[in-house]
């Protein structure tokens, strides 16, 4: 074993800081290790070709570089290996600057700590043995489930002649909620029509396989490498079964359904309808009673079950904005009056719509304990508002806002994916900031209203998000490298005791019934470690962070 | 006045450390408690003086302190073992199966009294000190170990150095170097053996030859006590499947043994069958397996050192049947475990001329 | 007092790469000072900690321990530090239980933008163990 | 009100008896119980088919030989069940079972367990020169009355759990006064009343004693409490583990009759935890000397935190350590304050999950600093 350590200036970061001298002598003597050099920037590129030139002199079977947080240049260094034909797990890094030179400036402490750390290096690379990453065959196509708004922008993005994708829809017809939609606020653009044409292109797209009236039955596989089955709900029932590599779950949301809520009246007061049976209205052309006159005064109720859900929607205010528009196009001596809770107006240009919607007709109350009763051939109002008690209004027509809720019936999608959902219902995101549209299983991911009540701008930009994220990922005739730093087990020392698949939250470990061992899938595993501290067998290793490199590393730190 | 030649010896120990012979020693020492004895390797000159090179027991067998030394290397250091003639021989027979290296190992043996049962010394250590003094001086061997008491090797050289005790003058020890190592190591110290060795021979050939004649009788009592299939299986039907006995044992290197492994565990419904052909299975049923199945295993390579028995919960006299066993087949192949580090174990040769009583006359 | 001057202690620093070990290059990138008591050894996750790295490191002569991680509902493997934790407080329980200075023995959680955070548990951790005074198995021999 | 099988006949008697019957109709195939197994009157646990056999079988005797869950276990674990067994094992050996059962060690098929309020045993070690033999009649006198026997092992005396949680069939024995005139069985489960309907024997609405069996709590507690007391003053830091560990011979029978200990290869024995020369260098410089073999405070302490968990202190441990180290009751103490501050107790609940396979968000906040 010949081990070459190699100590950073770093300019002046490192050797201001650390007596590098100091460092060379202690490590010098050192079993195994062969030479101990320092230099003035190892990540440069003279850096990195001394050290590639420093592996070939001395025929180096290990490298040890004493510089940056291995967050910086791992990497770098792992780099030179690779050229070198060394393999870049037989590399170790230890960080004498981040967490060393620039924590103190007592040069003789941090010359010891230096000292320490780099002699832990070298303890622990003594242990690393050459991982070589593997490469699997993966299949480009994609699983989209939900032809809404979200699913058909993922399809269209991804759909490709070297890519098809497979729609999956479990109503009749792809479009979502917003086909019904005449208009997108705040920009007022056609929405429906809009629709109809993506609607169109998809159809037409040769890379686009649409199944309507078809749900998911299964899905077994990893990330490259799915198999699903889909199920068709029509009589007589058909099954088919296909492969993709990706799956993007667009399955949307419904509106929360108010009929059971009496305050309301829903479902029992004429011309009291919900937000959707408006927005059909609209589309049709005409808005009415049900006597066919138009409606002298309208109000519009937000916040519909807000208090029951527990969470705001934030789109359901701007889409009655919106109702604002329609009605003062379609009828425009009618009188609007909008009872909320609380005004959502977010983003840049909302506000401005907002305003803009203002004008003698329309009236905004915040209001609370509403009360909507019949009275003759009109409906009254009765609510509170900052100052008084039991106020009165009476209108020819109530529009319910109602928040959005997660579509039911995902349990086979999120079963068969292993994928989470949240307290409320919606799916849930790997992490809220760093991934905010992957999901703990590697290759699903989650777009639109299936993650969170959204408007079309956002549900857009998340299907965009997942498509940057597939086509980097899954490229067609390249094989996808898995995580190399997994989890192995040992099968002569496992006794069967599936704590291990207790513990594991990727679904990477199954049970060999046969054998009564469990067995780790590396292209599922993530390589987190948790199996490992659990197995009492010690039965498990995490590659690149097995029991003796630890353990080497923290017994030459403290010695 | 045997405590004085507790200090010769580590003396002798000490000088070797000045003059860099040794860079450390394995040897006994009086746990914290004072309840027991175990190995310890120590590099600090001054820690000699409380070791104990002849303690009132063997907690751990010398054999497997220096495996767990040297099972991965030799290591750096220049180390001097210093155990019981049972202890060397077991190292000799755990390097014949790659558990030690010697290279930086010197063997160094003593004249052995005897120990005392392991669990009556830790249950009064007080008295049991007391007992040992007096049978070292009256070589009075009835407190010792049932095993200790038949041992006719308790000065067999098997190491690199030997000291001996009996039939040496006051406060002093023969020195005998019994191989290259050995010798280096008193030239070195300028301790080349001169005087002679007669009186030391006389003693010790006495001691054998009447302890060869206990030990066949015991053996003889012991066969006629457990011989026969019946008496075997109650003999070990007490038995608890601790397998302490295994584990303490120091040429039971395995890391896993058979007998813990997945090949002795059936199916249910084969117990099932076994029970009802008997009318009763004792459960688990393989306590007779295991004891004959560990016979098989290392009787050859047994030693007679007792660890065994000193590890039974409930005192089978296991190290008694394992030394008569031991004698029977180390006896078969003209071997002796551990007497010398060059003879290959009888089951890793063979000769084409041998045996040949045990097979079928050919005609 | 001079004394515990004089003692500077060496404490293990268990680091989750995604959080803490961040956080840790945050307060040294922030040029925030803290005691160089402190030696980090970087894991994939807090959950890779096995109790058993805590008790050798204890027995070693680590005067003291840190496990770091992500916040919890944080962690970068969804549940990973909940695990963390669980064997942490085990671990934490047997040291009380058999009379060893629990103290030496600590859990933090520190995200990647925390370096203030990293730096304050640090600190103050190395003061607590210069109280408590040096850890005794280091000059054990029958351990 | 549970029901329950009463019968005017000295409970071992009848017991036998019950299981006899249950053997002669085929009911089970099997009996797994102690028994008398040599001419020398030893007693281990054996499997009984012929009914005649039975006459020897000891079903309470006040001794432990090993850890009947680590049998079933093994009789369990490998191969469908076809032939009903039934197992009359102690409560803490049925814990210790149950424990299993949750690590995927052995299940329940076809097997019914009987089980007893338990008066605790004798030392193992007592039994090697069968002087537990001269304290028997005296043992089934305090079992009778509810009392602690003077000869039985600590972690006996200090046991509360000695009323069987899972078990389908609890025998009346602790604090039964009428135990020696009348057999008193509690049907707990269905498992077990359809061996009574089997034998077509009527079952009676019976409540056990609740009021004894809580008096002779309240003694183990308080008997537990000065026990604990005990090993807490030697266990005092790191100087009270060596004086107390300090003699270990690192033979790791501990481990290998502990029910709990159900590795193929346990970690301390694994390449892993070898300790190569390097090593023993570095300690030098630390301490100029090290006990050989090194790593057994280490083994002690890690295998506290592998089965602390569940330990169910049935004493075996303590039982067969060479060197008599208290195991039993230090890991009984520790592992309590374990058990506790997860509020779980091994092998009380099959369906409660081991704590350290699960978590909960909420828990433990404060031990974050």
């Amino acid at each position: 074993m010949k081990i070459g350590v190699y100590i950073c200036e770093c300019g002046p970061n490192i050797a201001e800081k650390v007596d590098i001298d100091e460092v060379i002598k202690a490590v010098k003597p050192l079993d195994n290790v062969a030479v101990v050099e320092r230099f003035k920037l190892l990540c440069s590129q003279d850096g990195k070709q001394f050290l590639a030139d420093q592996i070939k002199k001395h025929e180096l079977t290990h490298l040890v570089v004493a510089a940056c947080s291995p967050r910086e240049h791992q990497q770098t260094f792992m780099d030179v290996c690779e050229q070198e034909g060394l393999n870049p797990y037989l590399f170790q890094l230890a960080n004498i600057r981040e967490q060393c030179a620039w924590i103190t400036d007592d040069k003789k402490e941090a010359t010891k700590k230096a000292i320490r750390l780099t002699k832990a290096a070298v303890a622990r690379v003594q242990y690393h043995t050459p991982l070589e990453k593997q490469q699997i065959e993966s299949n480009p196509d994609v699983l989209v489930i939900g032809g809404g708004i979200a699913g058909i922008q993922a399809s269209l993005q991804l759909a490709g002649p070297e890519r098809t994708i497979h729609l999956v829809e479990k109503t009749s017809s792809l479009g979502g909620l917003s086909q019904y939609y005449e208009k997108t606020f705040p920009d007022m653009k056609p929405c429906a029509s809009f629709i109809k044409g993506l609607i169109e292109t998809v159809k037409n797209n040769p890379h686009i396989n649409v199944y309507t009236n078809t749900e998911i039955e299964e899905i077994l596989g990893f990330f490259g490498n799915f198999e699903i089955t889909v199920k068709q709900t029509t009589t007589p029932e058909a099954t088919a079964a296909f492969e993709v590599g990706a799956v993007v779950v667009a399955t949307g949301a419904t509106p929360f359904n108010p009929e059971h809520i009496s305050k309301y009246g829903y479902q029992k007061i004429e011309n009291v309808i919900t937000a959707l049976d408006f927005e059909q209205m609209n589309l049709s052309g005409k808005i009415t009673l049900k006597n066919g006159k138009p409606p002298k005064s309208v109000a519009i109720i937000h916040c519909v079950g807000r208090e029951e859900k527990g969470y705001c929607s934030q789109i359901c205010c701007m889409y009655s904005i919106k109702f604002i528009r329609y009605l003062q196009k379609k009828v425009p001596s009618t009188k609007i009056t909008n009872f909320y809770t609380d005004l959502c107006i977010p983003g840049k240009s909302q506000q401005h719509f907002y305003e803009q919607s203002l004008g003698n007709h329309v009236d905004f109350i915040r209001m609370s304990d509403l009360q909507i009763t019949k009275q003759s051939d009109k409906i009254q109002i009765t609510y509170s508002n900052e100052k008084d008690a039991s106020k009165k209004l009476s209108v020819d027509m109530v529009i319910l806002s109602p928040v959005l809720e997660p579509t039911q019936g995902l349990s086979s999608i999120i079963e068969s994916t292993r994928i989470s959902q949240g307290e409320k219902g919606f799916l849930t995101e790997e992490h809220e900031k760093i991934a905010p549209v992957s999901t703990s299983t590697e290759g699903v991911f989650i777009a639109g209203c299936s993650h969170g009540p959204k408007s079309i701008e956002e549900t857009m930009s998340q299907a965009e998000a997942v498509t940057g994220h597939i086509l980097t990922s899954l490229i067609p005739g390249q094989k996808i490298e898995p995580e190399v730093k997994v989890s192995h087990i040992s099968e002569s020392f496992c006794i069967g005791c599936k704590t291990c698949l207790n513990v594991c939250c990727y679904g990477a470990i199954t049970f060999d019934d046969l054998k009564k061992v469990s067995v780790v899938n590396e292209v599922i595993c993530r390589g987190c470690g948790n199996c490992v501290a659990a197995c009492p067998s010690g039965a498990i290793t995490l590659k690149h962070f097995t029991h003796n490199q630890v353990y080497h590393e923290v017994k030459e730190a403290v010695q | 006045m045997k405590k004085s030649i507790r200090e010769t010896i580590k003396d002798f120990l000490m000088k070797a450390m000045e003059k860099g012979v040794f860079d450390a020693v394995l040897i006994p020492m009086k746990v914290p408690a004072g309840d027991s004895y175990v190995y310890v390797l120590i590099k600090d000159k001054a820690l000699v003086k409380d070791a104990d090179p002849l303690p009132p027991v063997m907690s751990v067998q010398g054999g497997k302190a220096v495996s767990s030394v040297t099972r991965l290397g030799k290591g750096n250091l220049k180390i001097a073992a210093v155990m019981r003639p049972c202890e060397v021989r077991a190292t000799n027979e755990l390097e014949k199966n790659e558990q030690v290296n010697p290279e930086n190992i010197t063997l160094i043996s003593i004249d052995c009294p005897g120990v005392l049962p392991l669990h009556d010394f830790t249950s009064n250590p007080e008295e049991g000190l007391a007992v040992f003094e007096q049978a070292e001086k009256k070589h009075d061997d009835t407190k010792m170990r049932p095993v200790c008491q038949i041992c006719d090797n308790s000065s067999l050289i098997a190491g690199d150095l030997h000291i001996g005790t009996l039939g040496a003058a006051k406060d002093s020890v023969f020195l005998i170097a019994h191989s290259h190592k050995g010798q280096e190591v008193l030239q070195t110290l300028q301790l080349s053996s001169k005087g002679s060795l007669a009186s030391w021979k006389k003693q010790v050939q006495e001691k054998v030859e009447n302890k060869k004649k206990q030990r066949s009788m015991t053996h003889k009592q012991l066969k006629k006590q457990i011989g026969g299939l019946e008496n075997l299986i109650d003999t070990f039907s007490r038995c608890l499947n601790c397998h302490n006995c295994m584990r303490a044992c120091p040429v039971c290197f395995c890391r896993l043994c058979y007998f813990d492994s997945e090949k002795v565990k059936n199916v249910r419904e084969d117990y099932m069958q076994q029970a009802q052909e008997k009318g009763t299975l004792r459960f688990p049923p393989d306590t007779t397996l295991f004891h004959i199945g560990r016979m098989t295993h290392m009787s050859v390579s047994c030693v007679s050192c007792g660890a065994c028995e000193d590890a039974c919960p409930v005192s089978l006299p296991v190290a008694q049947v394992f030394s008569m066993i031991a004698d029977e087949t180390q006896g078969l192949f003209e071997y002796l475990a551990g007497r010398n580090r060059e003879e290959p174990l009888p089951m890793k040769t063979f000769k084409e001329d041998e045996l040949h009583e045990m097979e079928d006359a050919h005609d | 007092m001079t004394k515990k001057e004089e003692f500077t202690p060496r404490i293990l620093a268990f680091l989750c790469n995604w959080c803490s070990y961040a956080g840790a290059d945050l307060a040294g990138t922030s040029r925030l000072k803290y005691p160089t008591s402190i030696l980090p050894i970087r894991v994939m996750c807090s959950s890779r900690v096995d109790p058993l790295f805590l008790i050798r490191g204890y027995l070693e002569g680590a005067d003291g321990v840190l496990v770091a991680g992500c916040h919890p509902g944080d962690c970068h493997y969804q549940e990973g530090n909940y695990y963390a934790r669980r064997r942490f407080a085990m671990l934490k329980n047997i040291f009380e239980s058999l009379g060893l200075e629990k103290e030496r023995l600590r859990l933090s959680w520190v995200s990647a933008s925390e370096g203030q955070k990293y730096a304050k548990v640090t600190t103050d951790f190395t003061n607590v163990i210069k109280d408590i005074g040096e850890n005794p198995a280091k000059s054990k021999i029958f351990l | 009100m549970t029901k329950a099988l009463v019968r005017k006949t000295s409970t071992e008697q009848g017991l036998l008896t019950f299981l006899q019957d249950l053997l002669k109709n085929k009911v089970v195939s099997g009996v797994f119980s102690l028994k008398v197994i040599n001419k020398d009157g030893d007693i281990a646990y054996a499997l009984i088919t012929n009914p005649d056999d039975l006459k020897d079988a000891r079903p309470f005797y006040p001794l432990m030989p090993e850890n009947a869950g680590l049998h079933l276990s093994r009789f369990t674990l490998k191969g469908t069940a076809k032939q009903p067994v039934l197992a009359v094992v102690k409560p803490c050996e049925l814990r210790g079972f149950v424990e299993l059962i949750k690590r995927e060690q052995g299940n329940l098929d076809k097997l019914i367990t009987i089980s007893a309020t338990c008066g605790g045993v004798f030392p193992i070690k007592m039994a090697v020169s069968k002087d537990h033999e001269k304290h028997l009649s005296k043992y089934w006198e305090s079992v009778k009355k509810g009392e602690i026997h003077p000869e039985i092992r600590s972690v006996c005396k200090a046991c509360e759990n000695f009323e069987p949680y899972t078990a389908d069939i609890t025998v009346d024995l602790l604090g039964n006064s009428k135990s020696d005139a009348q057999l008193c069985m509690y049907f707990n489960t269905n498992k077990g009343k359809e061996l009574a309907t089997a034998l077509k024997t009527t079952l009676v609405e019976k409540d056990s004693d609740k009021k004894t069996l809580d008096a002779i709590r309240k003694k183990r507690t308080a008997e537990k409490q000065r026990l604990f007391a005990d090993i807490q003053k030697q266990l005092n830091g790191i100087d009270g583990l060596v004086n107390i560990f300090g003699r270990c011979i690192g033979c790791h029978g501990c481990s290998k009759v502990c029910p709990i200990c159900y590795c193929r290869l346990c970690e301390f024995e694994s390449p892993e935890a070898e300790y190569n020369p390097a090593h023993f260098e570095s300690e030098f410089k630390k301490k100029g000397a090290m006990k050989v073999p090194p790593g057994t405070l280490y083994y002690q302490l890690g295998r506290l935190s592998h089965i602390g968990i569940s330990c169910v202190a049935c004493g075996q441990c303590e039982d067969v350590c060479p060197v008599d180290i208290p195991v039993a009751m230090i890991f009984k103490y520790v592992g309590e304050s374990i058990q506790t501050m997860f509020e779980y107790v091994p092998g009380k609940n099959r369906d409660e999950k081991i704590p350290l396979i699960t978590f909960n968000k909420e828990e433990f906040a404060e031990i974050e600093e």
